[in-house]
């Protein structure tokens, strides 16, 4: 029972308050500050880690990592499309939101490397920052087409200027310019809270995703479906990546992570801007209401369990 | 101008929004609005305040009623469709009217 | 049925009805509703949102006539003797009034 | 005294004054207020509530024709030239109304 | 003059702001997350607790603790309705804050021990959450009768899932199935933050006994003296079943604490949907204008030196 | 580039995100209560210094500092009407801003000291305190004339319990009352997190500086040159000062950067209500958008260099 972190337990715990119709709830700026650090610190330790070491080295990495960003939604495109039989601006608001990554997933999966003592490269959360943009232009592109008329700034300026990708991009320049001498005189609030932060986190996750829990009903197993399967797809494709990559086992089972992880913050946020008519009930639905637990409860461990797999096989 | 030509402008909407009405409202001529935070329920469903994303505000303008149907109007054909939005107008005796229909 | 049928029904009251009004006004049949968190003062005294206890919302419901006047008897039959509660109603015009006298 | 002197005085102005506006509702004879906290724009610029020193309130008082009158005045006369402030009266009508005008 | 807690001057400091009229105030929101984490830590305390020792050596006193908590409003009733001549609703609603617990006032009399380096049974935080409900039930019977009419499920569901029961009961069972270990890693919040916590919180507290002093000279001397007496009456009750319950001192003070506090949360939510009859300024001047100060400035000192002379009395 | 504090990292950050337009915001909760976290913690400094020596001891410093907070505001006053030609209220209230200080400021400055391991006296934080309140009324004389009309006791009420004046006193009240070891049980949250809290209260002064940028440029050249010479003529007044009360060269900088420093709290406040005409967009372009921005970016390590210079050239 001991192996099951408590930051999970506070998700269940959430999870369990709101399926109850208990009154329990983090007050609204208590969730946006508890995010807000989650995003900065996580920043941060990319940051640093990119001090830490020549840029120029992690060059090819970036480029692989950035070129599945835009990849993604593509594949995940169709099958809403076709097999769900969305529409096509619901079908490519979804398929953004797969194809980009989910911070607090992100957050749970170092936690968990941590407390297995399991070894991952640091500059991990610099992947994070990279893998939150290229999907929404995507999405954007499958919904309108590329059209002239796009504002492409107006776009831009959404996308990099929103609260979520400033704060992890914030975060990432604090930590890079700073280094890992200049942010130890503030790591007590940023990294040494940073276990209980997410655990307040996920309490609240856990009371959002119960209220997604009955659109679920109402959207049908194919949501169900496509929350689960494609997180595993995806979680191979970047163990497949990851190890092609030369990370080590936990870098690895991180970098599936991600790609398995939908977003529900800066995601949602954009398209709701950009593609007004797609409903945001759908992807919110999958990408909280499925996805996100899935991920936390099930996909880490399987993904960490797969990466050895992988690793087994192809290294020896 | 007359007095009761002053309407008060309601509008409740999604947070996300914000920016971009405030655009509108000033391009179209009105003098000010106020802003508060709300939570509620329509034909979109819940909007609990949960987070960011299922939030609403409150914007009220005082403009004239000439005003009012012109971003009544726009808001309309801009919004209506794809978002959560509820617009209505009230009667209102305001101080200085002048200020508001200039 | 005519927009000028369409009424604002405003309630200031204690935060801890909310899950109970939010109730009521849903199964009296209005169409929605929207909230903002208040301070006051009335003859219940001061309720200053200091804590939770002495918190008060504000609630706003569109609805017809008809609506507001069965919420505003039920209200004052479940409520008004033992809780801070005011209510009043104004007359608005709505856009698409038809969504909220279905 | 009928239902049709009751008015609703509502107020946008700067959070800052709270303390000062409560004192003089409670000298001019209403029997309460409502306040709720508020951004906005309006001639004295934005009032965006980044903080204290630029938040907004928005206060509610609902009381007979005349001492909203006397309000309005009051008011008029003491904030209006140097500080935000935008006052309005909607007509309403509020259950138990002798309540706001004894 | 260093024997009082900082913790107390931030009360006293609270208080004296009040009186002043100061503008002064803890953000909404912000007192409402110290609130949840002081409850959420406090559960967890006992959760971690409940882990190290057999739960079966703890039934005996569980029974005997939830025994007291539906007496102890049986015995407050009727000294309020019959010497404070209050209706029978204000004089049920009143007995069930005396009979239920103040999360505060155990916070205190927890740093009380630990800053005089007194030890007590660390599961103490498990009888707060076992002695915050059955008052409340006692309340409404006492109020309404025991009619069949009793929407007992809604009183049910209105009583475990407010925040405070909730919050408390959540911390228990994170602490419970995390263990001691597990919890390691987020007792940076948690834990080490715990005392500045209760700090803030106090300071708040007493703001808010500020603004009930007003209401306590309208309401004159009886609950001036019911809200000192009381506690002192409960206090030797509780310290009595510490003793036989064979609690050390220290354990024995905190719950003689326990037994003399007045609910300010759990209770009042509760009483105001369920008893609505009953004026809430009356219970709420009592238990915090009067029995809330009285305890964390005189009280807990007090209930650990009887704790002391019982033990002197009985055992030697 | 290491030698830069992570915290003017975040002030720089927060004001490239308030000139981007970014939708980057400090949820205005957390705002206060990270103010009046730095505020506390400012003030028990302080107050845990004084109790480490003899009061009487302090007197002499105490008094000239308090005759400096009060003689500054005459000093700007004249340049700002007559060179300014600012109306009398507007002078007034800005001359007042320029006598008080920035608490902010003062946090920045402890920190540079503490990074670069300067000694300094830690009974500064009493001098925030003190610089507070005088100006503030010598602003009001100034606007107002000396008239027998003036509610000295009503704006005394409004000086002494606004929000900033209220923590900063209490937490000095709170620090002396507890003592050094007294205070230890909550110097994680007050004392550990102080350097993190900075950071944040930062981040959000950078995005308010960059909304103050605006109404720079309609305020035209004179309220730039004000912004940059006061705090540097007030800042050599700070340092003779200093070297006159014989303070180490880390304490005379402090002092210097006390002086050199504008109000964007207490002051606004307390002026928005005694001298309404006074515009307050004036005062906060000057003290926010240029004094601030210039004290900790280039002001404090100058006057550390001025505080050497000085030491030099008069003791060697
Ligand atoms: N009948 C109503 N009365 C009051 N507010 C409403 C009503 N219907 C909708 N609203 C508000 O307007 C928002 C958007 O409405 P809708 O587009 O109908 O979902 C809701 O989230 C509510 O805050
Ligand atoms: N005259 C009034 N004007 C505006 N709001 C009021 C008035 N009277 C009461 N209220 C609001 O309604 C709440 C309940 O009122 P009451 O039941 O009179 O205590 C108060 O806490 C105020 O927020
Ligand atoms: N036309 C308007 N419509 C709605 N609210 C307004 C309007 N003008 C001003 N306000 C509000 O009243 C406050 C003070 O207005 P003013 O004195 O014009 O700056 C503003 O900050 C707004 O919140
Ligand atoms: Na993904
Ligand atoms: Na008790
Ligand atoms: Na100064």
């Amino acid at each position: 029972m001991n192996t099951i972190d408590p930051v999970i337990w506070f998700f269940l715990f959430g999870l369990l308050a709101g399926a109850l119709k208990s009154e329990l709830r983090l007050p609204s700026q208590i969730y946006d500050f508890v995010s807000m650090l989650l995003l900065l610190t996580i920043g941060m330790k990319g940051g640093v880690e990119l001090a830490n070491q020549p840029f120029t080295l992690l060059l090819p990495q970036i480029g692989v990592v950035v070129m599945a960003g835009f990849l993604l939604p593509f594949l995940a495109f169709p099958v809403l499309r076709y097999v769900g039989r969305f529409t096509r601006a619901d079908s490519a608001s979804i398929a953004a939101h797969y194809g980009s990554v989910s911070v607090g997933t992100f957050a749970v999966a170092v936690a968990y490397m941590n407390s297995h003592s399991i070894d991952f490269e640091e500059h991990m959360a610099l992947f994070v920052v990279l893998l939150e943009i290229p999907a929404i232009l995507v999405g954007i592109v499958l919904a309108k087409g590329l059209s002239k008329k796009m504002q492409w700034s107006k776009v831009g300026h959404e996308v990099m200027l929103g609260k979520g990708v400033m704060f992890l991009i914030g975060g990432l320049l604090i930590g890079w310019l700073s280094g890992p001498s200049g942010v130890e005189s503030i790591s007590p609030l940023f990294f040494d809270l940073f276990k209980g932060v997410l655990a307040l986190f996920l309490l609240e996750m856990g009371l959002i995703t119960a209220t997604q829990l009955g659109s679920l009903k109402r959207y049908g197993p194919f949501l169900l479906t496509f929350g689960i399967v494609t997180p595993l797809i995806f979680a191979v494709l970047g163990t497949l990546v990851g190890l092609g990559l030369d990370l080590s086992a936990g870098g690895t089972a991180i970098l599936a992570t991600l790609f398995a992880s939908a977003s529900y913050i800066a995601v949602p946020a954009a398209m709701r801007i950009s593609v007004p008519e797609a409903n945001p009930t759908l992807s919110l639905t999958a990408s909280l209401g499925v996805t996100f637990p899935f991920n936390i409860l099930i996909g880490i461990p399987l993904y960490y369990w797969l990466a050895n797999y992988f690793y087994l096989i192809l290294f020896s | 101008m007359k007095d009761n030509d002053i309407r008060l402008l309601t509008i409740f909407t999604e947070a996300a929004l914000e920016t971009s009405l405030v655009k509108d409202i000033e391009q179209l001529g009105a003098s000010g609005y106020t802003i508060t935070n709300a939570r509620g329920k329509g034909s979109h469903g819940l909007r609990g305040a949960t987070w960011e994303a299922n939030s609403n505000i409150r914007i009220e303008v005082i403009c004239s009623l000439e005003v009012s149907k012109q971003l009544t109007e726009h808001l309309k054909n801009s919004y209506y469709e794809n978002y959560a939005m509820v617009i209505f107008t009230t009667q209102i005796e305001v101080l200085r009217s002048n200020k508001f229909t200039s």
